[in-house]
């Protein structure tokens, strides 16, 4: 083994020799002198991962302290030393290229940067910290001139002023320490027991802050942001992630040298820190402040960590590590790309998509941050929030997922502008190899960090990773042709279902919601195959999603359905931002994603607390029921929309493409559903009517119905019309969910099924005709029936379903919520639901008429049928609601078995005899209805057909028009604005108090960040007075 | 009873359904006539009509949904009849009401609206459109008192078993609903002014803006499909509310005296009253009657 | 009205006034001055009204009479004024500009007479008249009757008679 | 009195100077007189260094003549904290040259020496 | 029946009704010609009454059944909604108004008819279904009338639609009116009144008529 002094030995003489070389080669020279260190550490870090757990101390100058400097090699300072020594030797490799133009100085500040770093980690002499510490400033302090401006000058002197004035605290901190303890090194004051002396704690207090302040809280930051912005992004990279981590370590490293405690004030720095700075990177609109913002945001949560060690216990490791190898490889990552693009503005980060590589890592890099799963800090941040729980830190708990929440807040906007927003760049991205290597190198660890931390967690063994495999293969594979991809994504999902079903098939609900995930998956992926090309980067995307909702199927614990939720979330964001104006309605879905996501995380984390397992079941032994109810159904409500949180849902379901919108509204709603359903199963009828949030829940599902199909009554769109009747639909299903008796559950899954089988339908449906008409108004429409003849039929019988006619299967949901809703008692409520049942009438009406019926446009004289791959679904889901429609006791009667046997709602089922439904209100026989109907329907056409065989075909003109003739078909079709005299009746009911209120919040959010950042003069002197203020405010804090 | 004899009855109750709603709507326009001073139509006359527009000899068609909306409309208005037990206490006269209840009724009566509003939209005639997007929104309003009355009985008779119903109010005038649920059957009645279409809320037709709304493009054979249904339905329709109001009936006799006296209620109030815009109706809706609705079911919760 | 008269003679050169105690006064002017007359009036002396725009064939003279009749809503009182314009290539400046609806009165006026109103809106737009392609029907020289007996099929053994002759003999036919 | 003391003196001293600096550091405009605030405010903290490493009655921890060598312990001040100024001292100086620097470059560029004119970075 | 190539070298040829190209969804150019597109221009066929009693009884179903349009084109119109009052109460011969020509058997033209509006009594009796019935109301329809020597006002009905019942008068009182009614219902009844077939029959010359005075024809050869 090397010993490590040869690090800074090899660092420092290569740095002075490099003078002696010729120009040319000593480019090559640096990297191999920083690629030793990254061999030395890791060998080491290896060695001790072995099972060595000797600490390795070695001295400078070969005498013991105090005479000479001891330097400590232990795991952690391995680890760390690694860390930066690949960072130092990739970050070269990025600015390899800048540095050849600057000629040796730069390279020679990179060496000693570097070196610095590495002491350090292992120095273990208060003073020769402090050394290293300036050696460190000076050297970044001189690499920030790298690149040449005004800017780059002012930001590098408020740094050089601003670390300065942190130094001279540091070094008062160091003379006092000396004077009340005789020694400066870490090791013999900590075995030397001195007595507390107001004094000594003064001086550990200058240290310590001298070393917080390095690591750049927040609002004492403005100097670093400035040089965030300011500095060439290699050097920013190296700032945000080498020399944080050095501080972070420092940090730990000289926390045990103060008598009193102060991690509760770390955490709150940290606390401060994380969320004040991911609030103001809301109004951040450079790239390159943002990241700056980001990085300081990250440490904060580093600091709230280690801040919390105690009460993590064995966990912090985990924690720790995930989130700060998040940080270090993402950060790094981004700021490099950054560098590569050379876009200041976040909007012009568009230009990305010239090259998909680059999107890619950017993609990855903030998921990374951002914490998603199957990403590091997923586990870290699951297991922190978990621990919290369980040691009752309910404020740490919000305050960590409101910064959190911030932070996904602007990334996903910035990765939308990413996706969507116009790239107005004309010029080639240009881009040199050797830029691109670090970023695709962290991009691996990023993978490697993935898998190791999956392996570490507790819960990690019981995921279920192989469709996270699939999904990986899937972005290999992405260069084949869309329907090869389109094909093996099927035949997996069948295979899947296949070895899935034995799992599952003693579980009625489970697997009727399998089914609909599945078998809805395959059907809307068919209507894939009518896309031409290679339909990059859909597939993965579209595993994910369906991974997600399967993975919900198959969870059997909190984490394995918290995994599952945040993969589904992903690829459903995903996919919806693939429509062409979706920039903002995926950015909608996201943030109201995120939002609920974290709510059902605090509830899970919420049911933890006072237990041990995280066995799904928990929850019904929660000890804080109403919170935890509360919070998990408010968490579940933002993914089925509940009125008030509806407002993401009609812009993401329009705007996504075709064959998109059927998955996101008739698939992946009903996980929200069976986030219900499995909420209200395991919370049980007791519990919850103590806390009346059934009522609740109830009267939100029928305000929520209402409120959806009356919105969806004034729509001008097609698509945002079936997705306001989405809205009013799972309305439905949360208020017949909030009955909790036999027959309202009937009824929610009823409707969950018959809500697949029309809204799959009829976005399909609709998806095909938008797709060759190229609109979504349906004013533009009109006529259609005579040239989509079959996706009219597919529609006719959509919105039977959809309006509960008889003798289609919307009756029997109909049906079933009457007896629901008198046994129950609930009539108010029910009136709401059937008054909106009649208010979808409307809407069905003018979806078939003004698409299908009605004048023909010019336009659209010469459009096709809808693409075969379109239809197909939709036979299938016809024959499917027939099906379901004839013999609804196929399905019913099993889950009317299994829900009256197990315990839950073994009172009031329905009764079947032979096909008849039975309560005891009423009888609803749906095979008899059928063939009555059918019967007579078949007779009265044969007799009309008789009657009138002999009818002249007549045009679209043909029509009586007061002796005149019609001008146009456009002014001839009645559509725009259809009821406009029944908006004059009750439009009042409609007028968006939901969004206005979200705007109002998000302006309030924008506002609030905006006047806060404020502080940031950008006057070298204000930044220094913020840290002589932080200073002296911790200072009173603590004394 | 065997199927076929079922079927039999069936068709001879649809028969006798038909024979009187056109005898029933002659009757009642020679009674307005005759108090107009008037001699007004032949009581026949809905027969004449009915047969001049079956003998109409061209025909036209804007396309299958054209030719589709009558068939609809007709399956809507016999289904309706089919579900719907007409006599009480016979086995011969309940047609296929085991297959379903008071739900299946009134969620069936959508089944003709929609068949028209299909096939008017097929017309390509923007009066049509305009007519049924006015009959759907009144139609919406129409619905909530509606359903809250037929909550209330539900509640009342423990049942939605229109069969249950009846024979809960036999026994004399005072078991009806009419008097055990009194603001139920308000509510239900004013609803079932807006359902028939008669002055003051037919302004789905309104001739005089409107040339007559829906079946603008309807003509011949058609036509005298829609008027055999309209024939049968306002009989069913008017049989429903005999059913769940007014005591069902034991005979032919007493339901046709009763279904004429409840359709007869319908006109006269139009006689009355001038005609409602669309967003003057709704609001009405949503005044009185629904405050007749809560009503019902607040008492009977008390 | 007098004063109204005189202060217009000082600064038109109108001429024929014709007084009337019962309809309007009118007056004569050149075609030329319409335009600057009639909007001072409209402006300066509350002729807000256009109250009708018509059109005298005066076929022996060669001329066509345009008479715009304006009214004074405050004052109640109207006036009208005539000018002469050739019957040849007839044109006259349109006054759309002072009433919109005045384009209508021109239109009709096109049509009937085939006076031009260049500028006019619509002016050469069908009015009553779809599809006419010979001589402007109103026009005297416009033979009507020749028209109607050779277009719309006359029902043979049509007479006509002198109404007042025709009912005194059928009444009185002793007489 | 114990204040007159040396060490008293020169740690009072070092204290003003500290808070001297600090104030020239905020409330100057000039980047230069900046600068010089800096610097003092690196000569107080060297100051404080050496006031306390400072032992009374000890002699300057140069082993020579007039030490004896084998007494030297006890005779001499702390070496320590003389050895951890000339460090900061080196180290001060470096800064300040950097400093100077950029204060050289952005006069250059802007012909401007005032810290108010430079608030491009902000927010 | 003139060539459709006429129609659209047509001077008077409205500006929806010419030839136009528009833009499909796909960018694909769209040719679109109104008169062909929008309107069906097949021809009617003549549709043959039963024979024997099926035939009477239908016509007497018909005759009790008349179906007016309700389309005033002259004076006249002003004279038919007092035939509903209760004085003369037309609804006892089975005789009601109906806003659709579709619905209607009975074209009242009700007074003078000038070219203008002969064009829409044109359009509104095609577009009514066979069986259907003209009245001609007034001197006007029979030679002109008062209106004999107009240039714009047509001087025999009978030359452009089929008419089966005059009512001479200027104008017929409500009386007359009914007294024509009467004379239809006659006239159906013997089974004469097959005027729409008469007009297909002879359709090119009631199309040569119409078109004479009609010279911005500007619709199909035949209203369906």
């Amino acid at each position: 083994m090397v010993n490590p002094i040869y690090i800074v030995a090899v660092l420092l003489g290569t740095a002075f020799l490099l003078g002696l070389f010729r120009k040319k080669g000593t480019g090559i020279i640096a990297l191999v002198a920083l690629a030793f260190p990254v061999f030395v550490s890791a060998s080491w870090f290896f060695h001790f991962l072995s099972g060595n757990t000797e600490v390795l101390n070695f001295f400078t100058a070969g005498a013991k302290p105090p005479f000479s400097i001891n330097l400590q090699l232990g795991i952690e300072e391995a680890l760390f030393t690694m860390v930066i020594n690949v960072l130092g030797f990739l970050g070269y490799t990025y600015l390899y290229r800048d540095f050849k133009e600057q000629g040796i100085k730069s390279t020679v500040l990179f060496l000693i940067l570097i070196m610095g770093l590495n002491v350090l980690i292992m120095s273990r002499d208060i003073f020769n910290l402090f050394v290293f510490l300036e050696i460190v400033s000076i050297a970044i302090a001189g690499l920030i001139y790298l690149k040449r401006g005004a800017d780059t000058a002012i930001a590098g002197f408020k740094y050089l002023i601003a670390l300065g004035v942190i130094s001279t605290f540091l070094l008062i901190g160091i003379a006092f320490f000396y004077l009340f303890s005789g020694t400066l090194n870490i090791d013999d004051f900590l075995n030397s027991n001195l007595p507390a002396v107001k004094g000594m704690s003064m001086a550990v207090f200058l240290i310590l802050m001298a070393i917080l302040l390095e690591l750049k809280p927040f609002p004492a930051n403005g100097w670093a942001l400035d040089v965030y912005q300011a500095a060439h992004p290699g050097i920013s990279a190296m700032i945000s992630s080498g020399t944080a981590t050095a501080s972070i370590f420092l940090l730990y490293k000289l926390l045990p040298l103060s008598s009193i405690d102060w991690l509760p004030y770390i955490s709150i720095i940290g606390a401060i820190t994380f969320i004040g700075s991911n609030l103001l990177g809301i109004a951040q609109k450079d790239s390159n402040r943002l990241l700056g913002y980001s990085s300081v945001g990250q440490i904060g949560l580093m600091l709230i960590i280690i801040g919390m060690a105690p009460q993590l216990g064995e966990h912090f490791n985990l924690i720790f590590l995930t989130v700060f190898i998040s940080h270090f490889l993402a950060k790094a990552g981004l700021f490099w790309i950054s560098g590569i693009i050379k876009k200041d503005n976040i909007r012009q980060w568009s230009v990305l998509r010239k090259n998909k590589l680059l999107l890619f890592m950017f993609g990855f890099f903030l998921l990374t941050l951002l914490g998603f799963p199957p990403f590091p800090s997923f586990y870290g941040k699951w297991q922190l929030i978990m621990e919290l729980a369980h040691g009752s830190q309910f404020i740490w708990l919000a305050l960590i997922l409101a910064g959190s929440f911030f932070e996904g807040m602007y990334l996903i906007r910035w990765f939308g502008f990413a996706m969507k927003e116009k790239d107005e760049s004309e010029e080639k991205l240009t881009i040199h190899w050797e830029k691109m290597i670090p970023p695709v190198i962290f991009t691996v660890f990023v993978m490697g960090a993935s898998y190791f931390a999956n392996n570490s967690s507790d819960y990690g063994h019981t995921l279920n990773l192989i469709p996270i495999y699939f999904v990986i293969a899937l972005f290999l594979l992405d260069f084949l042709p869309a329907f090869v991809k389109n094909s093996l994504v099927i035949a997996s999902m069948i295979i899947y279902s296949i070895l899935l079903y034995p799992d599952i098939s003693d579980d009625t609900l489970r697997l009727v919601f399998a089914g609909i995930f599945m078998i809805g998956g395959v059907l809307t992926l068919f209507a894939g195959y009518s896309v031409k090309g290679k339909r990059e980067g859909f597939f993965p995307f579209v595993v994910m999603m369906y991974a997600g909702l399967i993975g919900l199927i198959e969870a059997e614990n909190l984490f394995q359905f918290f995994f599952a939720w945040e993969i589904m979330t992903l690829g459903s964001y995903f996919l919806i931002l693939r429509g062409k104006k979706s920039i903002k309605h995926a950015f909608n879905y996201m943030l109201f994603s995120l939002g609920g996501a974290y709510l059902i995380f605090i509830g899970f984390a919420l049911s933890y607390f006072g237990q041990d397992s995280l066995d799904l079941s928990i929850i019904s032994a929660t000890t804080l029921p109403g919170w935890t109810y509360t919070l998990l159904a408010i968490g579940f409500l933002t993914k089925t929309a509940a009125i008030g949180l509806h407002i993401w849902l009609p812009g993401a379901h329009a705007e996504a493409e075709s064959d998109v919108s059927p998955m996101v509204s008739g698939i992946l709603l009903k996980a929200g559903a069976f986030g219900l359903i499995l909420l209200f199963l395991l919370m049980g009828a007791e519990q919850s009517e103590q806390h009346s949030l059934l009522y609740i829940l109830g009267w939100l599902g029928a305000i929520t119905a209402v409120g959806g199909n009356l919105l969806a009554v004034f729509q001008e769109d097609a698509k945002r019309l079936l997705a306001y009747s989405s809205v009013g639909n799972l309305g439905y299903i949360l208020f017949a969910l909030a009955f909790m008796t036999n027959v309202g559950w009937l009824t929610a899954i009823t409707y969950s099924i018959n809500h697949f089988l029309f809204k799959t339908l009829l976005f399909l449906a609709i998806g095909g005709v938008v797709m060759r008409v190229k609109t979504h108004n349906m004013y533009e429409m009109g006529g259609l029936i005579k040239k989509m003849p079959w996706s009219f039929i597919a529609v006719l019988i959509g919105i039977i379903t959809l309006a509960g006619i008889p003798p289609l299967a919307g009756y029997g949901g109909k049906w079933l919520f009457y007896n629901a809703v008198l046994t129950k008692g609930w009539y108010f409520q029910g009136a709401l639901i059937f008054f909106s049942g009649t208010i979808a009438f409307l809407y069905a009406f003018k979806l078939i008429y003004s698409v299908f019926l009605g004048q023909p446009k010019d336009k659209f004289r010469n459009v096709k049928e809808a693409p075969i791959w379109y239809l197909i679904p939709q036979f299938i889901l016809m024959i499917g609601i027939m099906v379901f429609s004839a013999r609804p006791d196929l399905i019913l009667k099993p889950i009317g078995t299994m829900l009256s046997q197990s315990n839950y709602f073994p009172t009031d089922p329905l009764n079947w005899e032979d096909v008849t439904a039975t309560t005891n209100l009423g009888y609803w026989s749906g095979y008899k209805i059928m063939i009555v109907i059918g019967v007579m329907f078949v007779v009265l056409l044969g007799w009309l057909m008789i009657m009138s065989r002999k009818a002249q075909k007549i045009k679209q003109f043909n029509i009586v028009y007061a002796g005149e003739r019609p001008f146009t078909p456009g002014t001839t079709h009645f559509s725009h604005n259809m009821f406009s005299n029944y908006y004059k009746a009750i439009g009042f009911l409609s007028w968006p108090v939901a969004t206005g209120f979200w705007n109002g919040v998000n302006l309030f959010t924008h506002n609030v960040a905006d006047n806060i950042r404020r502080i940031y003069s950008g006057n070298g002197q204000t930044y220094i007075v913020h840290i002589m203020i932080y200073t002296i405010v911790i200072y009173l804090l603590m004394f | 009873m065997s199927l076929f004899t079922r079927i039999l009855f069936v068709l001879l109750g649809l028969f006798i359904t038909l024979n009187w709603g056109l005898i029933m709507s002659g009757i009642i326009r020679k009674i307005i006539a005759r108090l107009s001073m008037r001699r007004g139509i032949k009581v026949v006359q809905p027969y004449i009509n009915l047969i001049k527009n079956f003998s109409i000899r061209s025909q036209l068609t804007h396309g299958v949904m054209f030719y589709l909306g009558p068939v609809f409309r007709l399956s809507g208005g016999v289904g309706v009849f089919l579900f719907m037990p007409m006599i009480y206490g016979s086995i011969y006269w309940t047609n296929f009401s085991f297959t379903g209840d008071l739900i299946l009724i009134s969620y069936f009566l959508f089944f003709g609206m929609l068949g028209m509003a299909l096939g008017a939209g097929e017309g390509g005639h923007p009066y049509s459109a305009i007519g049924i997007g006015r009959g759907l929104a009144q139609f919406t309003a129409i619905e909530v008192p509606m359903t809250l009355a037929i909550i209330s009985i539900a509640i009342q008779y423990n049942s939605l078993s229109i069969t249950e119903i009846v024979a809960a109010q036999q026994g004399g005038i005072m078991n009806w609903t009419m008097v055990t649920n009194p603001f139920a059957t308000i509510a239900a009645m004013l609803a079932f002014l807006g359902m028939m279409g008669h002055s003051p809320f037919n302004v789905v037709m309104a001739p005089q803006e409107n040339p007559i709304g829906p079946p603008t493009e309807y003509h011949g054979t058609f036509l005298g499909v829609l008027q055999t249904n309209r024939a049968i339905l306002h009989v069913v329709e008017a049989v429903l509310f005999m059913n769940l109001f007014f005591g069902g009936a034991t005979n032919w006799g007493i339901l046709i005296l009763k279904t004429f006296l409840i359709y007869f209620y319908t006109v006269f109030v139009g006689m009355v009253f001038p005609r409602f815009r669309v967003d003057q109706s709704i609001p009405w809706f949503f005044k009185i009657p629904l405050v007749f609705g809560i009503l019902a079911i607040v008492l009977l919760i008390i | 009205m007098n004063e109204l008269i005189n202060h217009l003679k000082e600064r038109f050169p109108i001429y024929d006034v014709v007084e009337s105690t019962t309809g309007p006064t009118f007056v004569s002017l050149d075609a030329a001055k319409l335009i600057p007359m009639i909007t001072s009036l409209k402006t300066n002396h509350g002729f807000k009204i256009l109250v009708i725009l018509s059109t005298v064939d005066w076929i022996e003279d060669g001329k066509f009479q345009l008479t715009y009749i304006i009214n004074n809503p405050d004052e109640k009182t109207d006036l009208g004024i005539r000018i002469f314009i050739d019957r040849e290539n007839a044109s006259m400046e349109s006054i759309h500009k002072l009433w919109v609806f005045a384009a209508t009165f021109q239109r009709e006026i096109k049509e009937m007479y085939g006076i031009d109103f260049p500028g006019s809106p619509g002016v050469d737009d069908q009015f009553l008249l779809e599809g006419w392609d010979e001589m402007p029907p109103m026009r005297r020289d416009f033979d009507t009757k020749k028209y109607s007996e050779d277009t719309f099929f006359p029902r043979p053994g049509r007479e006509t008679n002198d109404p007042a002759e025709y009912m005194k003999q059928k009444l009185y036919p002793d007489e | 009195m114990k204040l007159f003391e040396i060490e008293y003196i020169s740690l009072i001293a070092g204290f003003i100077l500290l808070i001297v600096g600090l104030w020239g550091i905020i409330s100057q405009r000039n980047i230069i007189k900046m600068i010089i605030s800096f610097s003092i405010l690196d000569t107080s903290v060297h100051l404080l260094l050496v006031a306390v490493g400072y032992i009374r009655n000890r002699t300057a921890p140069i082993i020579d003549s007039s030490v004896n060598k084998l007494n030297a312990a006890n005779e001499i001040t702390d070496p320590l904290p003389q050895a951890l100024v000339l460090t900061a001292i080196v180290i001060g100086v470096g800064i300040t040259a950097l400093l100077l620097t950029y204060a050289l470059k952005l006069f250059r560029q802007n012909s401007s020496l005032e810290i108010n004119q430079y608030k491009s970075l902000k927010w | 029946m003139s060539d459709k190539k006429d129609i659209h070298e047509d001077k008077f040829l409205a500006p929806e009704n010419r030839k136009h190209v528009v833009i499909g969804p796909d960018g694909e150019e769209i040719h679109v010609d109104p008169l062909n597109d929008y309107f069906c221009t097949d021809m009617p066929k003549v549709e043959k009454p039963y024979k024997g009693v099926m035939e009477k009884f239908l016509n007497w179903a018909r005759a009790e059944s008349l179906w007016v349009l309700a389309f005033g084109t002259g004076c006249g119109s002003i004279e038919l909604p007092p035939l509903f009052s209760p004085r003369f109460d037309a609804y006892r011969f089975g005789v009601a108004m109906r806003p659709t020509p579709r619905q209607s058997g009975v074209l009242i033209i009700s007074g003078y008819l000038a070219v203008k509006t002969l064009k829409r009594a044109i359009r509104s009796y095609e577009q009514m279904q066979n069986p259907k019935y003209v009245i001609a109301l007034g001197s006007c329809t029979i030679n002109g009338g008062m209106y004999w020597d107009s240039y714009n006002t047509i001087n025999r009905l009978d030359h452009y639609l089929p008419v089966d019942v005059y009512i001479a008068g200027c104008m017929p009182r409500p009386e007359a009116v009914l007294a024509g009614f009467m004379k239809l219902k006659e006239r159906i009844k013997k089974g004469d009144a097959e005027g729409a077939n008469e007009y297909v029959e002879k359709l090119d010359w009631y199309k040569a008529n119409q078109k004479k005075i009609i010279k911005d024809w500007n619709m199909p050869d035949y209203n369906w």
